[in-house]
């Protein structure tokens, strides 16, 4: 299938920085695309690339297969929901959904309709006749979203548009988004440096930083295999283990790490003993024991931390070896409190070998 | 060169009309030079609103009139404008009207175009002031000086212009600093219209500053130094000054109004001026502004209307017997005192200014 | 007691404010009041009144026809100075615009120049490039004069306008005139609406410029400037009651005007 | 902001919008498109089109006259009379360092200018600070309009009117006379008090404008997060409610200082024998009885000048960034 979207060794900078560095991207139709990452990464400079309101330094962009990047925002058939929404003050919540439609030359009763079908979308068809003023923020963000769809784009923008939303709200609006996303299905490239809001949403989550893509993929993929340090680091929490590699076999790498061998998944790397390697290892893939387990592979420590939070509680484990590693274990766990000694380990699988 | 500088105005004329379309409701240059059209500058109410409905209708001219409130604004209109002039007729005092030839900006009167020049009164008919090199410039319209005024309540009588600086009057007196220096001169027994000082600077000087320093020593007896007659009336009225110079119209129509005011010409002598109506230099409708002049000097009726509104006597004969009896009183001085008023010359002017206006102007900043 | 010491700073303030608005109203009161005065001449106490001077104003056809050509006047100098102020404005506020701030400077030059020089400095310059004085000359000198104030009034709206307000407009299919018609102009109604009523005032009270680039017709101030000139009598303040009267309720229908619309 | 409570704006009127207003018509029209369309397409007509006309407005009549008049104020002679030479010359400029009597109006308009400044400043303050912090908003601009009606009647009435208020036999000396307080009238008019009480009075609205806005930005919980640490009124005043007007305080000081420095007509009707001042001198030269254009142009020039650098010089120290006006 042709992508929808197509960024070909595109830069962008400014002046001596550089802010995109030869973004190559092809994002396919229908799928909700979250570019993550921290702020500074790139990843809003290529929305606005996108939407028109930057052009590429080289490179070009496809939308449908056909160049756009000398194009106006106003003749690409993209939209954007910004994140204060930038819903026009002066018109009402039915004008600022018009808007586009009005410039396309729609006649009165097709305007009429396609803006009251919208807003029942979103349950707000009583609040046609509102200024923006008079609405509350989740409110706001629906009218902005449905602004943004009614002249019917190809793929709709959205550059962190839940950041200015209580906690509470903005889970709502998660799930909202994703079911309109499936609803509509239109392509949308989402924007944001929440993980979470990624991992939840996104059928494909582009992790960027310093202008690069850092890896691509589902959010469990991202989530269970990250490639590098900055991934595992970035989404989610990991420990992370400095060795050299002993020997491979069967995809599970050997590596010694301060006088212990621990085993990791190669995780598509292809590491040769002796080399150095990271692996990261995710706080719930430990387990942690009283006792000195059987048949497998376990570390001794001493817990010095004790944390609850609610979910789960977390543990942070001092090992005999000096270096420490954080543990999540069940809430409702008595045992594991501050002093005691519990044995620590993984399963091989669950430890992965990052790139160098 | 010649050809430069067509280009360049001629450019400059374009980007101007390109910037004044924006906000042009026309550009048209509007017609000034139309035959039936006299374009006049002078004071509100000066010509008589009936006397210009009755000429418009006997002659087909029309009258346009541009109101003025300042001698000094209307002559720097004048220069402003140079050689394209808008106006035809300008209103013009004596002791402006060496300035306003100087300048090149009035033409000169062909009298033997005016058939009632003879209704003038026998003295203003080419009054010396109104005469350089033989040619005449104006029509005379109104005589006036400039008087010692006093409010009879308050200030006692004098004869001389001394009282303007009695220790009794400190704080009370007001005058135009320009005019009263000649007035002081005059009263120090010098030539305060600088008549005689054509080949003596250093005498000239010397008695100004003498004027000067005097002015400045009675500083603390001026209440205000004021330019408008208007400025006059009032403070006289709100009683802020008890005492002052001032041209005689203001003063009189105060009088004329019943208010406790008499104007009289101190025994070391004044000086008088004549307002007159002036061609201008190029004027658009030359034709038009002299069957203008011929038909205000018609009847005396247009002068008494001149004086009441001004102040001032009129130049035309037989003004007197139209005015009634108050007017009269108002505009009457004792023959004596008549006879101390000396007209301002037009000889030796640029002297005379340059030396009067720094000297004013020291005045005002000591 | 606490309640006590927190209000006595409001109650000064308070008093600041009526204290300064008697300061403002009082002598305009006195000038009305003048205008019933039965006498040539004007000073306290009055003693008779009259209505006859408001007689004489309202059929003085002089009056009538300054008071439309200052209205003319003042209404074609407020178009062409919003148009150009906003027009200035827009390039200041622009991006990668070399020299902004010379710009800037220079378009405020004419607030700063004193009224006198500013109408001699103009009307020599008019000369030079042969323009007639007349009607087309004083809204020309108006407008100068009335344009940094429109540009001030623009540019600090125009800051505060969020930068992606034009971006969705253009997202959405507006082209930069468009968007500029339907989000700018919009956004920044009250800016405008401020500018047009002080350019609709500087106009209607100049004088200086007016004189000195006028043609036949006076305009309001030039009338009474003349009328002045002749004798102040209480006419004058019949004529500037009247128009004081006129002014304030357009000023009140104006407030009532942005007040509606705002709710 | 919440306030979901809110009714729809016409409750009697229960009218559907109507879209597709006559812009959108327009702009979708083939003539637009192939017009004006196709012009604001391109970044270059676009440029020229922001940038031409504010240029050529600015080049032709802001700064043309004042060239010109920089060009009189250099020559010898203006205007042009045969007789005299119209060479280049510096003299103009030299006749205002060479002389005491031009020097001490123009000090004294630059004092005078300052004095008008700060009184004005410490008058509206106050009552800016009220209208924008203590009126109910529903009520501010009423209480502003209130304060604005004066300004409406124009420069001469009201220069007029306080001559009205102040004369011997003006209202205030009524009133006092006839409450017995004093005999003999005070002379007010005519006086650097009078000239200033006049002044302030054609100017506060320059002042008033930019202080409001600037004191209606300052959130009020900013205000109340100072009394809640303990700051008292005057505290609360110094340390909080005056660094965050600065911007105003600087646009209407500037605005107030600039053109109390050329205020004309109020000192010609107000002053009195010692308070002559700068533009008065100016005036004279283009007004006198002989033609000093050369001189006077020179003089504005100066008084231009100075009056700019010294407003550039406070806004640097005090390091206001805006100049607003409302």
């Amino acid at each position: 299938m042709q992508p929808v979207v197509h960024f070909k060794n595109v830069n962008k900078s400014y002046g001596a920085l550089t802010a995109v560095d030869d973004l190559d991207l092809a994002i396919e139709p229908g799928q909700f695309v979250t570019l993550l990452g921290p702020s500074g990464c790139g990843k809003s400079t290529t929305l606005r690339m996108l939407g028109g309101f930057d052009s590429p330094t080289s490179g070009e962009i496809y939308l449908e297969g056909k160049p756009i990047s000398h194009l106006p925002p106003n003749k690409r058939n993209v939209n954007i929901v910004f994140q204060d929404y930038a819903l026009f003050p002066h018109l009402t919540v039915g004008r600022n959904i018009a808007f586009g439609l009005e410039l396309k030359g729609m006649q009165h009763a097709a305007i009429h309709k396609r803006v009251t079908g919208l807003l029942s979308l979103v349950s707000l068809q009583d609040h046609a006749e509102r200024m923006p003023a008079q609405l509350s923020g989740g409110q706001r963000q629906r009218v902005a979203l449905m602004r943004a769809l009614a002249p019917d784009p190809n793929v709709l923008l959205l550059d962190e548009p839940l950041s200015a939303l209580d906690a509470k709200l903005r889970q709502q609006m998660q799930i909202e988004l994703k079911s309109i996303q499936q609803k509509t299905g239109k392509t949308f490239i989402f924007v944001t440096h929440d993980q979470e809001e990624a991992l939840t949403m996104s059928d494909v989550i582009v992790v960027m930083n310093k202008g690069r893509i850092e890896q691509m993929g589902g959010p469990d993929e991202l989530y269970a295999r990250p490639r590098s340090r900055f991934v595992a680091d970035f989404i989610g929490q990991s420990n992370f283990l400095e060795g050299a590699v002993v020997s491979v076999s069967d995809g599970i790498a050997a590596v010694e790490w301060r006088g212990n061998v621990v085993h990791a998944d190669v995780n598509g790397t292809s590491p040769v003993p002796g080399e150095r390697a990271t692996l990261a290892l995710r706080p719930e893939a430990l387990y942690c024991l009283s006792s000195k387990p059987e048949g497998r592979p376990a570390l001794k420590g001493r817990v010095d931390q004790r944390v609850f939070k609610g979910a789960h509680t977390t543990l942070t484990v001092a090992l005999e070896n000096g270096s420490s590693l954080l543990v999540q274990i069940d809430p409702v766990a008595l045992s594991h409190i501050e002093g005691d000694d519990v044995w620590v380990g993984w399963r091989d699988r669950d430890a992965v070998l990052l790139a160098n | 060169m010649k050809n430069l500088d067509v280009t360049r105005r001629s450019t400059l004329k374009l980007l101007a009309t390109g910037a004044g379309v924006l906000a042009a409701p026309s550009i048209i240059r509007p017609a000034f030079a139309e035959s039936k059209v006299v374009n006049i500058t002078t004071y509100d109410k000066f010509v008589p609103q009936s006397f210009i409905d009755q000429f418009q209708k006997d002659t087909g001219i029309e009258v346009r009139i541009r109101l003025t409130d300042d001698q000094g604004k209307q002559y720097n209109l004048l220069t402003a404008e140079g050689a394209t002039p808008s106006t035809d007729i300008v209103t013009v005092t004596g002791h402006r009207l060496s300035q306003f030839m100087k300048s090149n900006l009035l033409a000169s009167l062909d009298t033997a175009r005016l058939k009632n020049w003879d209704k003038l009164a026998a003295a203003y008919k080419g009054a010396p002031q109104l005469t350089v090199d033989g040619k005449t410039f104006g029509v005379p319209l109104l005589a006036g000086f400039e008087g010692l005024v006093r409010n009879t309540e308050y200030a006692k009588a004098s004869d001389s212009w001394g009282i303007m600086f009695d220790d009794e009057n400190k704080n009370l007196t007001s005058y135009i600093v320009s005019d009263f220096l000649s007035i002081v001169m005059r009263y120090q027994g010098n030539d305060g219209d600088y008549v005689t000082y054509g080949d003596k600077p250093d005498v000239a000087q010397t008695a100004t500053n003498q004027a000067r320093d005097f002015l400045i020593q009675h500083k603390d007896k001026v209440r205000k130094y004021y330019d408008a007659g208007s400025e006059l009336q009032q403070m006289f009225v709100n009683e802020d000054i008890y005492l002052a110079q001032a041209w005689s119209g203001p003063a009189a129509k105060l009088v004329m109004d019943g208010h406790p005011i008499e104007i009289s010409v101190p025994k070391e002598g004044t000086f008088g001026f004549l307002y007159s109506f002036n061609v201008v230099n190029n004027a658009p409708n030359a034709d038009a502004a002299y069957t203008f002049l011929d038909a205000i000097l018609s009847s005396p009726e247009i002068g008494a209307a001149m004086t009441r509104q001004s102040g001032f006597s009129s130049a035309f004969d037989g003004v007197d017997k139209v005015l009634n009896d108050k007017e009269r009183a108002a505009l009457s001085l004792p023959p004596e005192q008549v006879e101390r008023i000396q007209f301002f010359s037009s000889i030796n002017r640029d002297m005379k200014n340059d030396m009067i206006d720094k000297a004013a102007a020291e005045i005002k900043a000591a | 007691m606490r309640t006590y010491f927190n209000d006595l700073p409001k109650t000064a303030l308070g008093a600041s404010y009526w204290i300064f608005a008697v300061y403002l109203v009082l002598p305009l009161t006195l000038m009305t009041a003048m205008s019933f005065k039965d006498a040539n001449f004007i000073a306290f106490p009055i003693g008779n009144w009259t209505l006859s001077w408001y007689a004489k104003v309202v059929q003085d056809k002089q009056f009538l026809e300054a008071s439309l050509y200052s209205i003319g006047i003042a209404l074609a100098t407020t178009v062409s100075a919003t148009i150009i102020g906003v027009w200035i404005a827009l390039l200041v506020s622009a991006e990668n615009i070399w020299g902004k701030a010379v710009i800037f400077a220079l378009a405020c030059l004419p607030a700063v120049v004193p009224g006198l020089i500013n109408a001699i400095s103009m009307r020599i310059f008019i000369r030079t490039v042969d323009i007639p004085t007349g009607t087309f000359a004083i809204i020309l000198a108006h407008t100068v004069h009335a344009v940094p104030f429109v540009v001030i009034m623009v540019l600090t709206r125009l800051r505060s306008m969020p930068a992606n307000l034009v971006d969705a407009a253009r997202d959405l299919g507006a082209d930069p005139f468009i968007a500029f018609l339907r989000v700018t102009i919009p956004y920044l109604m009250p800016a405008l609406f401020g500018g047009m009523i002080f350019c609709v005032l500087t106009s209607i009270d100049d004088f200086v410029r007016t004189f000195f680039l006028g043609g036949y017709q006076p305009t309001l101030p030039m009338l009474i400037f003349a009328k002045v000139q002749g004798g102040m009598s209480p006419e004058i303040n019949a004529m500037a009651t009247i128009v004081l009267v006129v002014t304030t309720a357009i000023g009140i229908y104006a407030e009532h005007f942005t007040r509606r619309s705002r709710s | 902001m919440l306030d979901t409570t809110t009714q729809p704006r016409s409750v009697g009127l229960p009218t559907a919008p109507r879209y597709a207003g006559w812009i959108g018509r327009a702009a979708s029209s083939g003539l637009y498109r192939n017009t004006i369309g196709l012009l604001v397409d391109s970044r270059r007509v676009r440029l020229a089109v922001l940038a031409g006309v504010p240029l050529l407005w600015i080049a032709m009549l802001h700064i043309g006259p004042i060239l010109q008049m920089a060009n009189i104020s250099l020559l010898a002679n203006y205007p042009p009379q045969p007789d005299k030479s119209s060479e280049y010359t510096l003299a103009n400029y030299g006749l205002f360092f060479s002389d005491r009597l031009y020097f001490v109006p123009f000090v004294r308009s630059l004092v005078f200018a300052a004095v008008v400044t700060i009184s004005t400043l410490v008058i509206v303050y106050p009552v800016a600070y009220y209208v924008a912090k203590v009126v109910q908003p529903k009520n501010r601009m009423r209480a502003l309009l209130l304060l604005l009606i004066p300004f409406w009647a124009g420069e001469l009435i009201r220069t007029f009117s306080v001559i009205m208020l102040l004369a011997n036999r003006g209202a205030l000396n009524v009133l006092l006379r006839e409450f017995g307080f004093i005999d003999r009238p005070i002379p007010m008019l005519y006086t650097f008090f009078s000239l200033s009480f006049g002044v302030i009075y054609l100017l506060a609205l320059y002042m008033l404008l930019p202080l409001y806005s600037a004191i209606e930005k300052i959130p009020t919980p900013l205000i109340q997060a100072a009394a809640d640490l303990g700051a008292g009124p005057f505290q609360r005043f110094r340390r909080v409610i005056l660094p965050l007007s600065k911007d105003g305080i600087v646009s209407g000081c500037s605005l107030v200082y600039l053109t109390a420095v050329g205020v004309f007509a109020a000192p010609l009707l107000l002053g009195g024998p010692n308070s002559v001042i700068f533009p008065e001198v100016i005036a004279t030269l283009f007004h006198g009885s002989n033609d000093k254009w050369p001189e006077g142009a020179a003089f504005s020039m100066i008084m231009l000048v100075v009056s700019l650098t010294t407003v550039g010089l406070f806004m640097r120290i005090v390091g206001g960034r805006s100049v607003r006006l409302m």
